[in-house]
């Protein structure tokens, strides 16, 4: 693998084993983000394969990868703001755990998609508390005693002290989450549906960001605003082309909408379910194995086609 | 898929005709995926061409080349306007205010247009657990309106309680002392008709009920008192025009009307 | 002009004069961006040819348009984080205001630069105030009332209620910013220093965007993440090349460094700062006559290179 | 541009090496334009190899074909592996806490290394007035440590009390009640030497001076009462390695070098 050091600094190119050996711990909050698009799946089955216990899992939609890792025993506590398969129906392993702590329970800390997003905000930027406009009224903050409130201390549009909720910082300890191009020492180039990625990873002790491709420092560089993250944030860069099915890449394959479906019914039955994690995951060494276990074939079915972007210059004085 | 006899419309069908029209003259609309996909679509060939809409995930001005499946799907971010971060599109585009009308569902809905969709039963130990807020918390306390579009009309999710309050409208909101940006809840279109509501301080309203729905019917099938406008409408039923829109351009492929 | 209504909807493109004329008013609240790259000059100079005045002028680094608007009596308050001529000199004008009421007094409200961007952050989220771990200590909330604090609901690091300077938000009237391209519609593509430009406009009741060049709608839409500012947040866009002059911009003419180090001499003296504006701003009809003016010669000494981005690969499902 | 004779060496050439030694083991560095890019760029040749640069306009990994002219030069965005926002550099990176040493100037310093760029004279009417803080309070209150270099060390600029105190060390944040991340400036280089602290609590004391400089010629240079340490170092003077670098690779056309 890519491990030699370049010019400017270390290669933090290693292998998905390596990463989850050194930076995901037993009893860690791990934040795996990835909204739908560039979701980690790889990586959060190679923590199941590690065996790892009592994560605490942030997420804002908690999704298939999510129940896997819950049901592999993985996972005590979840923070999300959005528990379910997309549009494609249930998880049933999370729906057992927290409707009748089958077989064990799970606690779920309750937010909602910007109150995750302001999270993050605040992790990321070293705040005490992100203020958002949404939860007056709600039953949340009744279940959720870390949702507060705060005075604002300008007088409000109608001159009266105006009150208004905050949330607090989320550092996890290790994020991950999965892109489509860095550099050996780990800027990472993101496109397409970008999401609170940038922000998952500055709000973390440890970054661990898997790719489709380690592509020249000259590509990088080419186009330094494509840069979601600089590589003063990244601790590990994973190279794990296709780690992000059933969930997409842009430009590189398509979301397995099917998968997604049959998913609702696979975890909906214990047996089957068990069965699943048997086979794809602790029965692939690796997620190579799992992608050649799919067939060319069916990666076929989910190739994309061209639509190249067009170039700007960044080109200075002569 | 459904096979349709010419001349049937399905409730897909209806509610998607329906709820297009309520989007004239509106600008900006924030779209969960399946049948608000479809009103919007519609309503960009009817009622308003320059409709924009806004994607939870990011995205701005989509010229999807598909119908998308996902609110994620990579067909609407090819081609698109503009791609956002989610701290750009909940904080400057949604909490910014620069949302007209937001689509919402829900498990249950009460009369001031409140929202479950965390829980059946009690939160700590639910019967259900439901998926929970995604961005509907966000969406209601920063569009200008909400349009809620419910297949079922019954009195299990019309209730006269909620299980439990994820999404507020403004009138819990105020309560409270804290001032949301619009005016919450204004349309529920159902298989039934419409219930409407201005904003603060009002209920939603019996104003609309397809043809051969009685108000009676209604009323029966919603778990609280339901008030009735002083005069109910009757739905004009969808089109020609419209239904041929909906079934050759707008989903072709019968995606969404199942 | 580009004038023609696109099948999407309106075009917003206008010319300078339309553009000031319609979004900038006598007394009102203008906040002008662009962090030394793509500084909207041209825009402060038909502001001063229309006499505009009273103006509350709000902008990160007063530099030297800010300066040639003071003197030419368009501005009677100033908010900002560096009032300077870059690491070039000082700003005459600017200086006798302050130093000396000359020839008129003029109101400053003082922060620093991330008491500035959080303004706007606050503003664009429509936030009744932003915290930031800047200003304890400092003089400044003794000179600025508005830089005040909270207490936050969490206990901090030492399980103390934790106090933090918050700033309040800023909503100006009307933001102009300039870009590098849009299309008629006013999707806003930038590349290089991206600043505080979209959280400025975002922030802002009207939003003028002057552009180098008005591209084709499939330019802007091959890459959406180079989209800085969706078009439902923009009113008018203004075709005006070479309009961030002596800025630079990114690709199409580099900084004017020698005017930066004559602008120290010029605005020194008042009775040439006077002859400056009579030629240069006065003096021509507009934009195009000033580029015209500098001559051939001139912007060939301040061309770019070609240094093209690689491009990314957008591809859906086929 | 100055022409140097061989042998001879400006106070240009004597800061930036000096304070290129000081890099030794930094990874990140917040930079404004002049010395500190010198030393800086000296630095990555000689004893920081890795050292990374983040540029208050937002730039980080930096690859400029020429010496920058200003922090947001086209030649450092131009090749670079970064070109974040500012929010996202002022929160994510400096407040984040990823910056080790902040470069910083000023009009005046205090003996606690707190800093004036404001005003000389009184705030609301100055004698005069100076460009304010940019990104100064921010680069103090967030970086682990400050690095302040000075060409002139008189009594004016090392004073015993601010004019105006716009960029304050953790020592007036702690007296209000608010915990900054670093430990403030804990150097300063001088055209007569270096003054160091270490953290929270200390004063600025003078450590080194420059060949043929007294403690007594730096005290009397200084606006307060300097303390002295036990032992006063003597900085070695710029080699002929480092001079080299500087004069030939690091800034050959003199641009700051002068």
């Amino acid at each position: 693998m890519e491990r030699t050091d370049t010019a400017d600094g270390p290669s933090k190119v290693m292998s998905m084993k390596e990463a989850v050996a050194a930076f995901v711990h037993d009893g860690a909050t791990v934040s795996i983000e990835g909204f739908t698009h560039l979701v980690p799946t790889a990586a959060g089955h190679e923590i199941i394969r590690q065996g790892r216990k009592d994560l605490t899992v942030v997420r804002m939609t908690a999704d298939i990868v999510v129940d896997q890792m819950i049901a592999a025993g993985c996972v005590s506590r979840l923070v999300s703001s959005f528990v379910g398969n997309s549009s494609a129906g249930s998880l049933g392993e999370l729906r057992r755990r927290i409707e009748r702590a089958d077989p064990a329970p799970l606690a779920f800390e309750e937010y909602s998609h910007y109150g995750m997003v302001c999270r993050y905000l605040a992790g990321s930027q070293r705040l005490p508390f992100y203020p958002l406009r949404s939860y007056g009224g709600s039953d949340l903050p009744g279940v959720n005693s870390d949702l507060r409130k705060v005075t604002s201390p300008y007088p409000g549009p109608d001159g009266e002290p105006e009150q208004i909720y905050v949330v607090p910082p989320v550092n996890p300890d290790v994020t991950i989450i999965h892109a489509q191009r860095a550099d050996r020492r780990g800027n990472i180039q993101i496109w397409g549906l970008t999401g609170i990625q940038a922000e998952a990873v500055y709000a973390a002790d440890k970054a661990v960001v898997v790719v489709e491709e380690i592509v020249e420092d000259e590509v990088v560089r080419s186009d330094p605003n494509r840069t979601l993250v600089p590589s003063h944030a990244v601790d590990a860069v994973v190279v794990c082309p296709r780690g992000a099915h059933p969930s997409f890449a842009q430009g590189y394959y398509d979301r397995d909408n099917d998968f997604y479906r049959a998913w609702s019914h696979i975890s909906k039955d214990p047996e089957r379910l068990r069965a699943w994690l048997a086979e794809w995951v602790y029965g692939t060494a690796d997620h190579a194995e799992y992608v050649d276990k799919l067939g060319e074939d069916f990666w076929a079915g989910l190739a994309v086609g061209e639509a190249l972007s067009e170039p700007v210059n960044y080109g200075r004085r002569l | 898929m459904t096979i349709t006899a010419p001349g049937t419309v399905t409730s897909s069908e209806l509610l998607s005709v329906v709820a297009s029209r309520e989007l004239a003259s509106r600008r900006t609309v924030f779209a969960g995926i399946g049948l608000p996909t479809l009103a919007t679509e519609l309503a960009r060939l009817t009622v308003a061409p320059r409709i924009e809409v806004v994607y939870e995930s990011g995205v701005c001005g989509a010229h999807p080349s598909h119908l998308p499946e996902t609110i994620a799907d990579a067909v609407i971010v090819s081609g698109a306007e503009a791609v956002l971060s989610m701290p750009a599109l909940f904080g400057c585009v949604l909490q910014g205010g620069h949302i007209d009308v937001g689509f919402l569902g829900a498990a249950q809905i009460d009369r001031w247009g409140n929202l479950n969709t965390s829980v059946i039963g009690d939160w700590e130990n639910p019967t259900v657990r439901l998926p929970g807020s995604g961005g509907a918390i966000e969406v209601m306390a920063n569009s200008r309106e909400v349009f809620v579009v419910m297949r079922r009309h019954n009195p299990r999710s019309f209730t006269g309680t909620l299980d439990f309050c994820t999404t507020p409208g403004p009138d819990r909101a105020l309560a409270e002392g804290i001032r949301p940006l619009g005016a919450g809840v204004t349309r529920v279109i159902t298989e039934l008709g419409i219930l409407a509501r201005v904003g603060v301080g009002e209920e939603l309203r019996l104003v609309a009920v397809h043809p051969g729905v009685t108000a009676h019917q209604v009323r029966e099938a919603t778990g609280w008192d339901l008030r009735v406008a002083d005069t109910v409408e009757t739905v004009p039923p969808p089109s020609e025009a419209e239904l041929r829109l909906l079934r050759e351009d707008v989903d072709p492929d019968r995606v969404y009307l199942r």
